[in-house]
């Protein structure tokens, strides 16, 4: 690869969210692995039924994963859910941004330490990436640090056209569109 | 810039944070007089010194309360929202 | 004269590579490496600038990044820093503040009017009302520096965050070893300096091999960034530091900050001090170590301390002839050390004389340093004039004393001290995390300062989280540095104390005279550290006179306060990318084909109207209208603040927030809400559905979305009610689709039965839209049938489109913001913040239709019953009159006039096409509304922008379908 | 210029707490006008030391409330002559002050202000887009292409001065008319008996007077606290900065309320700028870099060839703001103590107009009547004065 610095969006992500003082025990009924500590993340099912679960805060979760896999599916779908229960449409737009000079890149509009973090405790971070509330997931790869991000879909467009230019400085691409 | 010790999401710049105000206990509504009231809504506690403030993290929507000295700009301390429930008149400075 | 001498070794420029460049016009050549400034003087230009009041021909002071004399014009780059800015090939460079350019300087007269232009004399003069302008136009040609050029494009600079465990500022020799220690302990380090390379302000007086070392190890360092040619601008709360580097700003967040500035060497001053050749040492030695450069063929110091004598035997070393040195102090019997190296220069052949200084700089006919005039001072620095003696020279260099760069460490908080042994101020109280080393430390041997560095290092790195403490321990100079009153009268003055502003000695004791005589009322007076420079070269000496001439110590008086920048730093940097969040709703995409013509509405981008080709705006936008009043339209109304509530206390909760009743709504309906603020003023407004017995979906107004869902979090926190509130906005789609035709057009596409009875006016339906799931709300903004659509955002697009097709063959036009305002004025409906202001309570608005006070409480209802009794301060009532379309007589804003009294304004005005008259609401006083409604013509005059007024009556609203049959289709449709 | 006084008298017959504009000007006033010349004015710091020194100089009667119009409108008939009043050059120098539109609701309140002003005889005007272009050659009329101006406010008027010289003309006028002025002199306390003021604790012993006059900005509260009184002002820090000088290019002052911008040049060729209030509480005078950087921002995308174009320093005072931006004024429940206050980010203008009616309110112990519209009580009586659309800046 000639480039491997890399912002890609993820268009085969679905996502949605669950909170309400019983959330946490009807999520782990429907058979997913909830992360114990707040902002914190785990992984549920394997390969391509994989499910990331972040917990927002103290009872908030946001599920994502390939579009049409089961669990999410089941979850997401619009059945009533028991009271204490209160699903989040989440229509995030979901990229990843990963590479050489990634750090270099997230410090030009993020002002969070990605630096000092403890990635082994699959930290979860709600922080303001050019002045906007995103998502961020850090996950070790092979190519280093690799930052999975969600935004609000209303400001994307504004995100990635500023993420960009600063990518293709570091001699990174801006990918559209990416089948993970 | 300023560092604030979110409760949830920890040490962020100022710049994350929106500024709710002072905490205020109301007075009654139902038993207080207008005068009591207009003083309630209108008037502040003006002068610098260490108050308890609502604090909210943008990117996270969280809310908690910071004692904080408005002289020195310092924290002293963070509480989670469910404080004003619970122990905020108990433990509000004299 | 300066010139170049041969090259050597360690020289920072390459000799190899010949850069021309063009000064005031003509071509000039130097080097690669040089700086503007360097290649000038040794291209032997004998003028680099003019001073900013008298236009004094000035050249070389301090060659460091804050000389106000060496501001160049680049290019279309106003007050270039020549000391420290790099050369570049075809530069073209000249002299900032001149008239007629830098030799020919029109203005120069100014100096021999100097006399009658003393600090203050503005302020006495041409103030009278008549001359002030013209004499004003004339100041303004006058100053200034440099010159922007209007069509300089904007440059967009990179930003970034850093962070580290310590951070050191300056790379001499405290500095290095504090930041070789603290990585050593195992810190992650930046340093930071301002110059191209590090080894501190004058590399070839201090022992080259142990700096050497030292940067060597810092360049062989993995734990250590280097940050050079970076200037630390400013400290900001909780050790944050903008550091400008040349092309990008770093703002760093440190855990412990080593403050390794060092101390700014100090002018002498006496008469002509600020003549071409006139230099400070510290400047002699940069020029000759980094640019090979001598300050000239005859050279004379000024001496008080001991870096003069080793400033004197470096320059021998390097073949220059110093004649003379003029100590000002009486003797060197009281440091063996000093005596040593006077003994040293003696058997080089330079004269010594003590207890002498200069009493005035001699220029030649050209305006160069020729000699200089001294004579012996008595034990109070008084000098006898008459036993002056002249000594010829072309290069008059100063070593007298040293101010300390304390600028940072103020700005951090950290206290001084002044220290009467060593002439300076110290560190006292150093907040936590701070740490200082050097000469600003006070410790000025080199291997103190050494030692010292490793201490602040050591404990730097200790209190970051890396390694142990080495504790407190300082060893400060035990030799005074600097002079404590290198300041010589002479009736002539011209002995300046601020070159940036051209004051002189007289100048400061005039106005202590005049009774600005603390450090701030001096400065703010006579301007003095004000300048580009900040004082970096004055403060100090000012101090001094005003202590004197209030007979006070310096260390009573204290420093004016520090403030960033501490060089100017230039906007761009600042600004960087500039970063502006814009917001697109989920079916931005389909209004650019259709041409929507934008107009920004908070931070989102909505359609105003959509153009089309051959019709004009009005045209479009009276289609608009129509197409909804007699067919079907269809909005985009996905910037609305889209809010969902679940749990058993939603209902309660809303009955908090909203003036009205919501836990009684029935399932399936919905309810208008207005918001209003503790004071009773009205600040939101929306449409509350309820879908559940414990789940409400709302909206809330475009501009009031982000504070109003912030403030009902902080509410459900404070009040503790057993609800989630979630926010949709940027997930949910919406739109109204409105007109008598939509009920036909949308019923094919979902799987409810949409009939009157089935889902009637103000109900919400949950059901399957083109598929998708969707909720409707029959509301009536527009006075229409309508359907308020929200889908789920990804899903947005697709219901656009099938609305647009479906309706294509039965008139649909899709209609912008500028539409609704007309459809939602002919139904009389509000709009909050743009006919209601700050102040407005629901009584002034007459919606106290949408206010339940029998409710045991909502925010503002306590206000609103001390409101009622105070009763309306303005009501809002609705207005038209007769007029063309196209009449832009009346316009929002205009006032109603009563007499020769402001009845109140105009805060809607539109012309409804429907209702062929124009149509409004105006805000007026109540009385006023009150005694005109009485009336039977229910007339009020509107002052339009010629004067002229226009009569328009007081209405009924709503203005269309007064019923409300249209959107309740009683009519059937 | 100034008389230094090695000792306090015992009394007074008025007291002035800050040797601001506002204080220095009562004092002036009050020895000219009212023949009350024994007063002291005390001030903790040194003439003209606080917001004083600290404003960005400009001065404009474009206000929204009647009560606002007229009373600014006063001062800026007071400041066309203080110059040759004071025998002293203040620099006021009338430039013109756009405040820009970029929004339909933002032209809507220009409008509204220009038709009130011209009302009352105020020279202020709606403009377009292309006036201000011609008034101002060099704007970026989109901004940048994220906030493109509409129109304007005009305001011929506008006006900037050399705030130093304001507290130096009025401290000089006063001093010659025997007024005291007594810096580095902190009020510790004010002695109140039966509701009545009775002196002053300082921190060079007490002084007796019936008069006390709190003209302290950001200070207020706590010298409120002293005598009980509650206001609704509460203290946000406001930053501005300053350039290197240039030469000048800019006449008028250009204010833009979407941007958070305000700037001028001064006679000395630096661009004076300011923005909006700090977001939160604070006594505190710090810098934020924040606060640089954004204005920077801003100052780009109306010029953007000012790119290179060097900051030189950046400060910051202490704004008393009020909820309604209307000061408060004149007689308080406490019987001889007045107040001078709620100047939040608009005091420097109102110095003169300020000086004339306070010294009015304390000879006769009633409000002057261009300050009825700003007594303290209002708020309790849910009378609010709502100048908050006419404040040049976002808040």
């Amino acid at each position: 690869m000639t480039h491997d610095l890399v912002l890609q969006v993820l268009d085969k992500r679905g996502c949605c969210g669950f909170k309400g003082p019983r959330a946490v025990e009807w999520l782990r009924d429907q058979g997913l692995l909830l992360p114990t500590q707040p902002n914190s993340w785990a992984i549920s099912g394997k390969n391509l039924e994989e499910v990331i679960v972040a917990r927002l805060g103290a009872s908030e979760f946001f599920i994502e994963g390939m579009v049409g896999t089961e669990i999410l599916e089941r979850v997401a779908s619009n059945t009533v859910k028991p009271s204490g229960v209160y699903p989040v449409l989440r229509e995030d737009c979901a990229f990843v941004i990963s590479g050489t000079n990634v750090d270099e890149v997230l410090a030009q509009v993020c002002s969070f330490n990605f630096a000092d973090l403890a990635l082994a405790a699959n930290p979860v971070i709600m922080t303001l990436v050019m002045d906007v509330a995103v998502l961020i997931v850090p996950q070790e790869s092979s190519v280093g640090c690799r930052y999975r991000v969600w935004c609000d879909p209303t400001f994307a467009r504004y995100i990635l056209d500023g993420l960009e230019p600063i990518v293709i400085e570091y001699g990174g691409v801006h990918r559209e569109t990416y089948y993970e | 810039m300023k560092l604030l010790v979110c409760p949830l999401n920890g040490p962020r710049p100022v710049t994350e944070f929106a500024y709710g105000g002072e905490v205020r206990v109301s007075p009654d509504p139902d038993a207080c007089s207008d005068a009591e009231w207009g003083n309630y809504v209108f008037n502040r506690s003006g002068s610098p010194g260490q108050k308890y403030e609502w604090w909210c993290h943008a990117a996270s929507g969280f809310w908690f309360i910071a004692l904080r000295d408005t002289t020195t700009d310092l924290v002293i301390a963070t509480y989670p929202a469910e404080f004003v429930q619970t122990g905020f008149s108990r433990v509000r400075p004299q | 004269m300066m010139y170049r001498l041969a090259p050597h070794a360690d020289e920072w420029i390459d000799r190899s590579i010949i850069v021309n460049f063009f000064f005031e016009g003509k071509e000039c050549q130097g080097y690669e490496g040089d700086t503007i400034s360097s290649a000038l003087v040794a291209a032997g230009v004998p003028f680099l600038g003019r001073s900013f009041k008298y236009h004094r021909p000035r050249s070389l002071l301090s060659f460091s990044n804050h000389d106000s004399n060496t501001l160049f014009q680049v290019g279309e780059v106003p007050n270039v820093r020549g000391d420290v800015t790099p050369l570049r090939a075809g530069m073209r460079v000249s002299a900032i503040n001149t008239f007629g350019g830098l030799s020919k300087d029109r203005a120069r007269v100014l100096d021999r009017l100097s006399s009658f232009l003393p600090v203050g004399f503005y302020y006495k003069a041409f103030h009278s009302k008549r001359l002030f302008p013209h004499w004003e136009r004339m100041f303004r040609a006058l100053t200034g520096l440099g010159r922007v050029s209007l069509d300089a494009p904007r440059k967009f600079t990179a930003k970034r965050y850093a962070f580290c465990d310590v951070l050191v500022v300056g790379a001499g020799a405290s500095g290095l070893s504090a930041a070789l220690a603290a990585a050593a302990a195992g810190a992650h380090v930046a340093l930071v300096d301002e110059s191209l390379q590090g080894g501190g302000i004058t590399p070839l007086r201090t022992p080259n091999s142990t700096l050497e070392a030292l940067l060597r190890k810092l360049s062989q360092s993995d734990k250590i960034t280097f940050y050079s040619a970076t200037v630390a601008a400013g400290y900001y709360a909780d050790h944050w530091l903008a550091l400008a580097e040349p092309l990008r700003m770093t703002k760093m967040r440190a855990k412990a900050v080593v403050f390794a500035t060092g101390v700014i060497e100090q002018p002498a001053v006496f008469r002509n001090n600020d003549l071409p050749g006139v230099m400070l040492a510290s400047a002699a030695l940069r020029l000759l170590a980094c640019y090979r450069i001598a300050p000239g063929r005859t050279i004379v110091i000024v001496a008080a301390n001991r870096e003069a004598y080793e400033a004197c035997l470096e320059l021998v070393a390097n073949s220059l002839r110093v004649a003379a040195i003029l100590e000002l102090r009486s003797t060197l019997q009281h440091s063996l050390e000093d005596l040593k190296l006077a003994r040293r220069c003696e058997d080089l052949g330079v004269k010594i004389f003590t207890a002498s200084a200069p009493y005035q700089a001699i220029a030649a006919s050209n305006g160069l340093l020729k000699a200089v005039d001294y004579g012996p001072i008595d034990s109070s620095g008084t000098i006898n004039s008459q036993a002056a003696k002249r000594i010829e020279c072309d290069s008059l260099l100063m070593s007298v004393g040293w101010a300390p760069a304390s600028h940072l460490l103020a700005q951090a908080g950290g206290s001084t001290v002044f220290s009467p042994e060593i002439q300076q101020f110290v560190p006292k109280e150093l907040p936590a995390g701070i740490f200082v080393a050097g000469r600003l430390n006070g410790v000025f041997e080199f291997n103190s300062r050494l030692d010292d560095g490793h201490r602040a290092g050591t404990d730097a790195a200790a209190y970051s989280g890396y390694g142990e403490t080495r504790g407190s321990e300082v060893t400060r100079s035990t030799r005074c540095p600097s002079h404590p009153y290198p300041i010589v009268e002479h009736p002539a003055a011209k002995n300046f104390v601020d070159f940036d502003e051209d004051i002189q000695v007289k100048d400061l004791q005039n106005a202590i005279q005049e009774g600005f005589d603390s450090s701030e009322l001096l400065k703010r007076y006579t301007t003095v550290g004000m300048g580009p420079s900040q004082g970096q070269h004055s403060n100090m000496n000012a101090l001094r006179i005003l202590a004197r001439a209030r007979s006070m110590s310096v260390s009573a008086l204290g420093l004016t306060t520090a403030r960033p920048m501490y060089h100017p730093i230039p906007l761009k940097l600042l600004a960087g990318r500039g970063f502006h969040p814009v917001r697109r709703t989920p079916v931005d995409a389909m209004h650019g084909a259709l041409g929507a013509m934008w107009m920004p509405a908070g931070n989102w981008r909505r359609c105003e109207y959509y153009g089309v080709s051959g019709e004009t705006r009005d045209a479009s936008i009276a289609a608009e209208v129509w197409a909804v009043r007699h067919a079907v339209g269809l909005i985009d109304v996905g910037t609305l603040g889209k809010i969902e509530i679940h749990g058993p206390m939603a209902g309660e909760f809303l009955d908090r927030v909203y003036a009205g009743n919501f836990s009684n709504l029935r399932v399936g309906m919905t309810r208008y809400g207005l918001m209003l603020d503790e004071s009773g003023v009205i600040i939101d407004d929306g449409v509350i559905a309820r879908l559940a017995i414990d789940l409400f979906y709302f909206t809330t107004t475009t501009s009031g979305s982000t504070a109003v869902f912030r403030e009902l979090l902080r509410l459900n926190a404070l009040w503790g009610l057993e609800c989630s509130l979630i926010n949709l906005t940027g997930h949910m789609a919406a739109f109204n689709f409105a007109g008598p035709l939509c009920r036909a057009i949308l019923q094919p596409l979902i799987d409810i039965d949409l009939a009157e009875a089935e889902f009637p006016f103000l109900g919400v339906r949950e059901a399957r839209l083109c598929g998708v799931a969707a909720r409707l709300m029959r509301v009536g903004f527009v006075g229409e049938l309508g359907y308020e659509i929200h889908v789920a955002a990804n899903a947005g697009i697709v219901v656009w489109k099938a609305l647009m097709s479906a309706g294509q063959d039965r008139g649909l036009r899709p209609f912008g913001v500028e539409a609704q305002r007309v459809l939602r004025l002919e139904k009389g409906h509000f709009i909050v913040s743009q006919d209601t202001d700050g102040l407005t309570d629901p009584y002034e608005a007459n919606a106290m239709w949408a206010m339940n006070m029998r409710k045991p409480f909502f925010v503002g209802q306590r206000s609103l019953r001390i409101l009622e009794k105070r009763g309306p301060r303005q009501k809002l009532v609705g207005i038209e009159w007769d007029g063309a379309s196209h009449s832009t007589l009346v316009k929002e804003s205009h006032l109603v006039i009563d007499g020769v009294n402001i009845a109140g304004r105009i805060t809607s005005a539109l012309y409804s096409a429907t209702l062929k008259k124009w149509i409004g609401f105006a805000m007026l006083n109540p009385d006023f509304a009150s005694r005109t409604e009485s009336l039977p013509n229910r007339e009020i005059y509107i002052r339009t922008d010629s004067g002229k007024m226009q009569l328009a009556r007081i209405a009924t609203i709503p203005f269309y379908d007064p019923k409300n049959s249209r959107q309740k289709q009683i009519l059937g449709g | 210029m100034f008389t230094r006084h090695d000792t306090l008298k015992p009394g007074y017959d008025v007291v002035i707490i800050g040797a601001g504009g506002h204080g220095l000007a009562a004092a002036y006033y009050l020895a000219r006008d009212h023949g009350i010349q024994n007063v002291a004015v005390l001030d903790k710091g040194y003439l003209g030391g606080g917001n004083t020194g600290r404003n960005t100089t400009i001065i404009r009667s474009n206000y929204l409330t009647p009560e606002g119009v007229k009373f600014y409108d006063e001062s800026v008939r007071l400041w066309q002559d203080l110059a040759e009043d004071f025998d002293l050059n203040l620099f006021y120098s009338t430039r013109g002050h756009f405040t820009l539109a970029h929004t339909d609701s933002a032209m809507r309140t220009m409008r509204w202000r220009a038709e009130v002003n011209k009302h009352f005889g105020v020279r202020s005007e709606a403009v377009d887009a292309a006036f201000v272009k011609r008034a101002i050659p060099s704007i970026d009329l989109s901004c940048g292409g994220h906030a493109p101006i509409l129109g304007a406010l005009f305001h011929a008027p506008g006006a900037i001065a050399r705030h130093d010289a304001v507290a130096w003309g009025y401290g000089r006028g006063a001093d010659r008319r025997g007024v005291e002025i007594h810096q580095q002199t902190e009020v510790t306390g004010i002695r109140v008996q039966a509701g009545r003021v009775a002196g002053v604790e300082t921190t060079r012993g007490f002084i007796g007077t019936s008069r006390v006059l709190c003209a302290v900005a950001g200070f207020t509260p706590r010298i409120l606290d002293m005598v009980g009184l509650s206001t609704p002002i509460y203290v946000h820090p406001l930053q501005a900065m300053v350039s290197e000088p240039i030469k000048a290019w800019l006449d008028p002052i250009v204010v833009s309320g979407s941007l958070h911008v305000y700037v001028s040049q001064t006679a000395r060729g630096e661009l004076v700028m300011g923005a909006s209030l700090d977001p939160y509480e604070l006594h505190s005078t710090r810098s934020t870099l924040d606060f640089a950087e954004n204005l920077s921002a801003h100052m780009l995308d109306m010029f953007p060839f000012l790119c290179e174009v060097k900051v030189n320093r950046q400060w910051a005072g202490l704004a008393d703001m009020t909820p309604d931006f209307a000061p408060i004024m004149g007689v308080t429940p406490v019987d001889g103590f007045y107040i001078d206050a709620g100047w939040g980010t608009w005091g420097f203008k109102a110095t003169p107009v300020c000086g004339k009616t306070m010294s009015h309110t304390l000879a006769t112990g009633r409000n002057h009547e261009l300050i009825e519209g700003f007594t303290i009580d209002r708020f309790a009586r849910y009378q609010l004065t709502g100048e908050k659309g006419a404040a040049s800046v976002g808040h």
